[in-house]
């Protein structure tokens, strides 16, 4: 059990980072990772969420939709409404308990609702059939990847503003480009762990 | 007094003489002796190879700055060396077309698209080498095994299938299958401290890397004198993962680079999908050295501790 | 009308709206969703059991097995699910298996998401091929019984593996030489 | 069974609109955050160039001062007065201060390549900044312009450019006042002045005459004509270099004709001049008294005649005129600038 | 007149893909080949111009303290539907597509599309303005998927281009492939757009 | 292992053209030029109109404030001109001109002082104070002001910087050699008039001679030691000084008191044994004029206030065509280019370089090979700093610690890309001290 928790959070980093080989999260990838701070403080916010979005899609989907039988069409709704409430929860808990922290992240939940690594993340559980543990397993791994990922690009971009990158690939351009690359190098992971 | 306008700079008025073409050449000259092995075991098709991947990667240089308006800095040596250094990380075997594919992608894909000599995020010709891995994975796994020019596997690919050693002077020397020149564990120590000696190279690297890949290979009870030699972890750690531009500036960044790159080479030797992990970890370290850069400002004189 | 009231109001109806456009659409596109997977089903049961027309499913212990019969219902040969784990994520494979003769009629890979145009070769007639005729006594081992992709040894050794794991399993329940 | 799925999932999905909703509710009346609608009006209203000329965080950052009353309606120096009105009108201020009065920045030397001398020859960085740290810079004039443009790369509306001769010229028409130049010019030889006022003494060197002389043909060298010249008392010589007292200057432009070095300059060619309304004068008298340079003839009781030779524009006889008879008439174009390819395609 | 202005404007000036830049995971997911990148976009579109118009016909209703939860029960409606008639006329689409139909309903064109336009206009336009999104989405993707497609396998639309002496270049159908190609699309639509903007320029 | 600091360099020293000369007595200048500010802190009022006659070691200009000295007449003579002309550090400063009347007379105040023995530290430190006592070395520190810490600083020792670290200049070296008494009877009255009991004199290794002459001088006085240093630039810096000697370092940001050392140039302490034994102000200093565009390298004394151009003069003129006059040394001295401008309190040194030895290059992309990195004797970032400066990102700067960098040179030298690191690195200062002032 604990390898295999230990084999789904390495491959969801790593081996398949959600970012840079599954695809998940590209537009906040691209908006938020100019700058390291506020690329890390969305992908801590992102992880958090990630994690809650977790265990809430494990306990709706095996003790609300599939025990009605409502999953084949009432998933994507109830899913992408639960998400949408648990950020606004998350918000409206974090500025009640902690100012500081809401300064540090608050500002990045909106951003998460539309975050196709929530839902993406979300979706997959009952699709590998996951048990609790491994859903916040893999909602954890998602969250750490997406952090990697953002604070890699967020270092490098820091250092292309000093550099004198072609005007047309400025912005997006050159940020898809180096994602491709860090996609390349983290091909290197592949076999690390069986997935699946 | 109007004969004579006098020359006015900023101070200091005084300089080394030091240039980037001059370090660059340096390295191409250390770089020759493993061109020279390569060559020595693998024949003309080897020197060809340099020659061939060497031209695409100055070419590409060129027309990339052509098309830019931007004046071509060919002459630094910059792309001479990852031309070289791309060959040497080559199948001996490899279509030349194909080698060809890997320079232009080195320099435009690894060096130009940032701006050029000092932008790039990641060693331009380990690029170039990875690109060419996923793309033709085929080809750029078919040996040639220096003595019969049969194909056949790396050391490192013969240990991992099929657990069986190769023995050390054969790694040492250089006739084992593998990439152009990263077989001959000897030069490459030998051009490596060449660059250390003129102060080109900054031993804390190589010595860290190689260091973490010995203690890590012999933690997991494996033979690290094996590991040492064989594969591409000579040539990465001497020449790759020293690359100026991608590597971290301050000594202890150096060190932590060194450390990861060793402990990810060893993760994907000896779990990974891909018998040699050296190119892929460089490469990953490179993506981490801004961060490293960031966390490791070294501390200044007189910095005082927080009151 | 007060503001709240009208808030919870519009969003229950959307919600009404919403649930019924959908439980409706499900009820129309269900039966074909289910026909479709059932076919998908058949069809590789069919294909790995050569000369079966039709195909049953039955549970034995904990496998479900399909088993192939032809027009006059003879039983053909049985077929299995097997997964293993390859380069990229799950590799399902259905089998097909004679108990009789204690050999392998033919593999399908349902489904798996190898690298293109290297692991993802196991799908091809020369990889799958191989396996027709295998005695469910041999090893399977990757370069000696199985011939592997090259590049692609992982890929290779995930497909022998997994069908050795599931046969095993079968052989218990179908012994050699046993009836169908 | 089909009408029981679509019973259970309308029965769901409205319980779980009913409690989103009564969530949201409660939420938005526990929970408001006041957001100023005020703050996103007032930044839709701001040029939005982000340029910090006002000293506040870009745009947003002086909208929401402006919100907390702790920066004024104009304090936008980009905008203007059409800015300020607009956002005078969000804010429900009526008096949004005076602002008709445009500040322009001004280039205060005219010694380019050709005209000052260079003492030294200077290698390094090509800002400004970094070679008049260097020796005061190049220039021999240590007050001069130094010419690599530090404040055509800070303006925010490209409203400066580079001559040939190395010194910065000011589009008068794009430039917003912001005064972002002057703050980064080293050698401190640009200046905010009003757009009304037409004359500027172009030089700030305060050696001695002979000294300027010595290092620039184009500096001011003490001579002080202009202050014998100048009717209003406008112009003195302070610290070896003239200036001009706006308060008084009525941009007559005499000086600008006095000056032997040419350091004193004006749009010369658009000088005013005073046009006598025929139908209107009276032939008061009134006009010809106060004109200081006599330019005004005509006999009482008959229409009078203004001599336009001799006006030098200084519009005294039009504040005087009583019968409102006198118009101050440009000579020239205002403006020039304006690309003639957009004039014509306009 | 507006309303052909708005349906072009997705298409070029404000391509979700290439210009704005936004809804890209699936832009990247999904094109590995042709096939895929267009069923992508049209199930995108479908689901595009229908909320558009159903969010610009109940624009006046929704309150907007709710309208976000509103907007989002429309779009997974919507998807839904199309996830489901998916997976029973097309199930091998559905399979390629897999987990990038659901997301349709995170994808940021759609509720972007709602937010911004489609609750200020009326249903012509939201159409309008749907439909160019959509087709400027789905031509974009299908460019992306035949380049990679083309590269990757030697093949367009499932046929075979390229001749046998082809080596295909595996990485254009790997994950790396599909941001380089995107980041070069990209840049080489900047340079026309600059290019085209340069020449009306006035000087 | 001789004591030194970390990080650094060893550029070409090339003292050896000057070295082995002693110190000449330059002629009596024509016309002296006495800029009013040669200090840090304010600049002096003066004293004088003109027309007025004045009289060598007659002060003046008056010090403005705490942290200023007086300014003195260097020759006798006739008082032509109070006003801004040009000086070594750039631009215009009031300076007083006198046009010498060639008897070179005295003023009558103008005493040997009471013997050491006899003064209190206070007078010792007013004396310091009226001769116009600055720092030597360049920077031009009023002397008095660095030896009259404040109460709660408590100073264990002093340090006189003898470690000449600048290539050419040979100043310090020669005045050891020759006047070692004097640097010695100096450093006496420092620590009198500071109350300090332990001091050291630094000197580099490859002036072991200079150590051998100062070390007779030394023997047998308690309380002073000799400490011969690695030989490596900037090793002369007063940081990197006190890091050697004592093994502390000063604070960030703070001064060698904090620490409790006070620093003296070697030719500040000779200059306070001249005015301990003849009264002089400071009016005269020692002037290394080298390089390879000086026809005689020489090591003059000078009249404060003579034209360069005059300096220049009688060491034979130019050497072929001249590229670079710089005051001081070649790493941290000012380019010059007014040669009308005079001579001031902190010209270490004339160093003329022919156009031909004149290297200028034009930078290239940084690698980031580091090298500023190691050489950093302050461990900075150079390049780092350098690109923030470049991108006008002075918060940036200011936090990786922009603001410590001593401007020795050291990066700049051995970069291989040509960037003027220095140069960006000071210009940020600028910057961020103008935001400073701003808050």
């Amino acid at each position: 059990m604990a390898k295999e928790l230990f084999f789904i959070i390495v491959g969801s980093v790593f081996v398949n980072n959600f970012v840079l080989s599954r695809f998940l999260g590209q537009c906040p990838f691209l908006g938020v990772s100019g700058k390291t701070e506020t690329a890390v403080g969305m992908g801590m916010a992102t992880t958090f969420v990630l994690t809650m979005t977790a265990v809430a899609a494990y306990f709706l989907q095996n003790y609300v939709l599939a025990p009605f039988g409502l999953e084949p069409f009432l998933q994507i709704v109830s899913f992408i409404l639960v998400i949408a409430s648990l950020v606004q929860l998350v918000e409206m808990v974090v500025l009640k308990i902690s100012p500081a922290l809401y300064n540090a992240f608050g500002i990045f939940l909106p951003l998460i609702t539309t975050n196709c690594i929530v839902m993406g993340a979300a979706l997959l559980i009952p699709m590998n059939n996951y048990n609790l543990i491994k859903s916040i397993a893999l909602g954890l791994g998602a969250g750490i990847g997406f952090t990697l990922a953002l604070a890699l690009m967020s270092g490098i971009r820091e250092d292309l503003e000093f550099a004198d990158v072609p005007e047309a690939l400025r912005g997006p351009a050159i940020v898809f480009i180096t994602a491709g690359l860090l996609s390349m190098i983290f091909m290197g992971f592949t076999g690390l762990v069986p997935l699946g | 007094m109007d004969e004579y306008r006098l020359i006015t700079t900023s101070s200091p008025h005084l300089h080394s003489g030091e240039s980037i073409s001059r370090i660059m050449f340096s390295v191409a000259i250390a770089l020759l002796l493993p061109t020279f092995a390569g060559i020595y075991f693998f024949g003309f098709r080897a020197l060809s190879l340099v020659i061939i991947t060497s031209l695409a990667a100055v070419l590409t240089e060129a027309i990339f700055q052509k098309l830019r308006n931007k004046p071509i800095t060919i002459a630094d040596g910059s792309a001479l060396v990852t031309g070289m250094l791309l060959a040497l990380n080559l199948p001996p075997g490899l279509p030349y077309w194909m080698a060809v594919v890997g320079a232009v992608v080195a320099i435009s894909l690894g060096k130009q698209i940032y701006g050029g000599l000092g932008a790039n995020p990641f060693n331009p010709a380990l690029i170039g080498r990875v690109f060419l891995m996923i793309t033709f994975t085929t080809p750029m796994t078919t040996w040639i095994n220096p003595i019969d020019g049969m194909t056949g596997a790396t050391p490192l690919s013969l240990m991992k299938m099929e657990g069986i050693s190769t023995d050390y002077t054969k790694l040492l020397l250089g006739n084992s299958g593998g990439s152009l020149g990263e077989t001959s564990a000897l030069l490459i120590i030998i051009g490596g401290l060449y660059l250390i000696y003129k102060g080109y190279v900054d031993w804390t690297i190589p010595a860290s890397y190689l260091g973490s890949v010995a203690l890590f290979v012999a933690i997991l009870g494996q033979d690290p004198v094996f590991h040492l030699l064989s594969g591409g972890l000579m040539l990465g750690a001497f020449f790759m993962a020293t690359d100026m531009v991608t590597t971290p500036l301050s000594k202890f960044g150096k060190v932590i680079f060194g450390i990861g790159a060793g402990v990810f080479t060893v993760l994907i030797r000896v779990y990974g999908g891909y018998p040699e992990g050296v190119s892929f970890s460089i490469l990953l370290m490179n993506a981490f050295t801004p961060l490293i850069n960031r966390f490791t400002v070294p501390k200044i004189y007189g910095e005082v501790k927080a009151r | 009308m007060n503001q709240y009231a009208r808030m919870i109001i519009v969003l229950m109806i959307i919600s009404i709206a919403s649930g019924a456009v959908l439980a409706l659409s499900y009820e129309i596109t269900n039966p074909t969703i289910q026909e479709q997977a059932r076919q998908k089903l058949e069809q590789s049961v069919l294909t790995v059991i050569p000369g079966a027309t039709k195909m049953e499913e039955i549970q034995k212990e904990d496998m479900i097995v399909y088993i192939g019969l032809d027009d006059e219902g003879n039983k053909k040969g049985i077929s299995f699910e097997a997964t293993g784990s390859g380069f990229n994520g799950p590799i399902e494979i259905m089998v097909g298996y004679n108990p009789i003769e204690g050999n392998l009629l033919a593999i399908e890979i349902l489904s798996m998401s190898e690298t293109p145009g290297l692991g993802a070769k196991i799908k091809e007639e020369a990889f799958t091929s191989q396996f027709k005729g295998k005695s469910s006594e041999e090893e399977f081992a990757v370069k000696e019984d199985v011939q592997a992709i090259s590049g692609a040894t992982i890929s290779s050794t995930a497909v022998a593996n997994a069908i050795k794991t599931s046969l095993d399993k079968i052989v218990k329940i179908y012994p050699v030489g046993g009836d169908l | 069974m089909m009408a029981n799925s679509i019973l259970t999932s309308i029965l769901s999905m409205g319980g779980l609109g009913l409690v989103l909703g009564g969530g949201l509710a409660l939420a938005s009346k526990k929970l408001a955050v006041e957001t100023d609608p005020r703050a996103d009006a007032i930044v839709e209203a701001l040029p939005g160039a982000n340029c910090g000329a006002c000293g506040y965080p870009g745009c947003s950052g002086l909208a929401k001062s402006i919100t907390e009353n702790k920066a004024p309606v104009n304090a936008c120096p980009v905008g203007g007065a059409s800015v300020a009105e607009k956002i005078a009108k969000i804010m429900g201020v009526t008096d949004i201060g005076s602002t008709d009065d445009k500040k322009i920045a001004r280039v205060l030397c005219q010694g380019g390549k050709s005209e000052a001398k260079v003492k030294s020859e200077y290698h390094g960085i090509k800002t400004c900044k970094a070679a008049s740290m260097v020796n005061s810079g190049p220039k021999s004039c240590s007050f001069a312009c130094i010419g690599f443009g530090d404040c055509v790369k800070v303006c925010p509306v490209d409203a400066i450019t580079l001559e040939d001769n190395g010194l910065p010229v000011i589009d008068e028409g794009k430039c917003t006042g912001c005064g972002l130049c002057v703050k980064e010019c080293p050698k401190m030889v640009l200046a905010l002045t009003s757009n009304k006022n037409e004359v500027h003494v172009r030089c700030r060197a305060t050696m001695k005459g002979k000294d300027t002389r010595a290092v620039c043909n184009i500096g001011c060298i003490a001579c002080k004509l202009c202050e014998k010249v100048c009717p209003f008392d406008a112009i003195h010589v302070k610290n070896n270099v003239a200036a001009i007292d706006y308060e008084k200057c009525r941009n007559c432009m005499l000086c600008v004709e006095k000056c032997p070095t040419k350091s004193i300059t004006s749009a010369f060619a658009a000088r005013k001049k005073a046009v006598i309304v025929e139908e209107k004068c009276i032939g008061c008298t009134i006009c010809a008294k106060n004109c200081p340079v006599n330019a005004i003839t005509g006999e009482l009781k008959k229409v009078h005649v203004v001599n336009q030779d001799l006006c030098i524009g200084c519009g005294i006889c039009q504040e005087k005129c009583r019968k409102d008879a006198i118009e101050m008439v440009r000579n020239g174009h205002e403006k020039l600038d304006e690309c003639s390819a957009c004039a014509a395609s306009k | 007149m507006q309303i052909i202005k708005d349906f072009v404007n997705g298409l070029w000036n404000e391509n979700p893909i290439f210009r704005m830049v936004i809804g890209i995971c699936s832009a990247l997911a999904v094109t590995t080949a042709a096939n895929n990148g267009i069923a992508m976009g049209l199930a995108l579109t479908f689901v595009l111009t229908c909320s558009s118009i159903l969010v610009s016909l109940l624009r006046n209703v929704i309150p907007s303290k709710v309208r976000i939860p509103c907007y989002i029960i429309v779009v997974a409606t919507f998807t839904t539907v199309v996830d489901l008639f998916m997976k029973a006329y097309f199930p091998a689409l559905y399979e390629v597509l897999g987990i990038f139909i659901p997301l349709i309903v995170v994808n940021c064109i759609v509720l972007a599309r709602a937010e911004a336009f489609a609750s200020k206009v009326g249903v012509a336009r939201a159409t309008a303005d749907a439909l160019g999104m959509g087709l400027g989405y789905t031509w974009a993707i299908t460019l992306i998927s035949m380049i990679r497609e083309l590269l990757g396998a030697g093949t367009l639309f499932g046929y075979q281009v390229m001749g046998d002496g082809f080596t295909p270049w595996i990485s254009a159908i790997l994950p790396p492939g599909a941001f380089i190609v995107m980041g070069i699309l990209v840049g080489l639509i900047n340079m026309i757009n600059r290019k085209t903007v340069k020449d009306t320029d006035c000087h | 292992m001789l004591k030194t600091f970390k990080g650094g360099i060893h550029p070409p020293y090339n003292k050896n053209l000057t070295n082995f000369k002693p110190i000449e007595k330059a002629i009596l200048p024509k016309k002296v030029i006495i800029p009013m500010g040669m200090h840090i802190g304010a600049p002096c009022e003066p004293l004088v109109k003109v027309g007025d006659t004045v009289k060598k070691g007659q002060k003046i200009g008056e010090a403005k404030g705490f942290v200023s000295v007086p300014a003195h007449a260097s020759i006798s003579g006739k008082v032509t001109a109070v006003e801004p002309r040009p000086w070594p550090g750039g631009g215009l400063m009031m300076s007083v001109v006198i046009e010498s009347d060639g008897k070179d007379e005295l003023f009558e105040g103008v005493k040997p002082s009471k013997s050491l023995s006899d003064l209190s530290p206070d007078e010792i430190k007013n004396l310091i104070r009226e001769a116009g006592i600055t720092g030597l070395g360049g920077a031009g520190f009023p002397t008095q002001v660095k030896l009259s810490p404040p109460p709660e600083k408590s100073v264990d020792t002093i340090i006189v910087n003898a470690a000449e670290c600048e290539p050419y200049i040979t100043a310090d070296h020669r005045l050891l050699l020759e006047r070692p008494d004097d640097v010695v009877l100096g450093l006496e009255a420092i620590m009198k008039a500071t109350g300090v009991k332990r001091s050291f004199i630094g000197i580099e290794n490859n002036k072991l001679d200079a150590v051998e002459s100062i070390q007779k001088v030394v023997q047998g006085k308690e309380g002073i030691e000799v400490v011969i240093l690695a030989t490596k630039y900037p090793q002369g810096g007063e940081k990197q000084l006190i890091k050697a000697v004592t093994g502390r370092e000063v604070p960030s940001g703070g001064l060698p008191m904090d620490v409790g050392v006070i620093v003296n140039n070697t030719g500040t302490c000779a200059a306070i044994a001249n005015v301990l034994k003849t009264g002089l102000p400071l009016i005269e200093r020692i002037t290394t004029v080298t390089g390879s565009g000086i026809r005689e390298p020489k090591n003059l004394l000078i009249r404060i206030g003579t034209p360069l151009i005059d300096i220049i003069e009688q060491c034979g003129g130019f050497k072929g065509r001249p590229g670079k006059v710089l005051m001081g040394g070649p790493m941290m001295g000012l380019a010059q280019s007014q040669l009308e401008a005079p001579a001031i309190k902190g010209t270490s040194g004339l160093l003329v370089l022919e156009k031909a030895d004149v290297r200028l290059y034009e930078p290239s992309p940084c690698i980031r090979c580091a090298r500023c990195v190691d050489v950093c004797p302050i461990n900075l970032l150079p390049t780092t700093l350098a690109k923030f400066a470049e991108k006008n990102m002075w918060v940036e700067a200011e936090s990786y610690h922009a603001m410590d960098c001593i401007e020795c040179g050291c990066c700049s030298f051995v970069c291989p890309a040509h960037i003027p690191l220095t140069q960006h690195i000071r210009i940020a200062k600028s910057h961020i001290i103008a935001l400073r002032k701003k808050k």
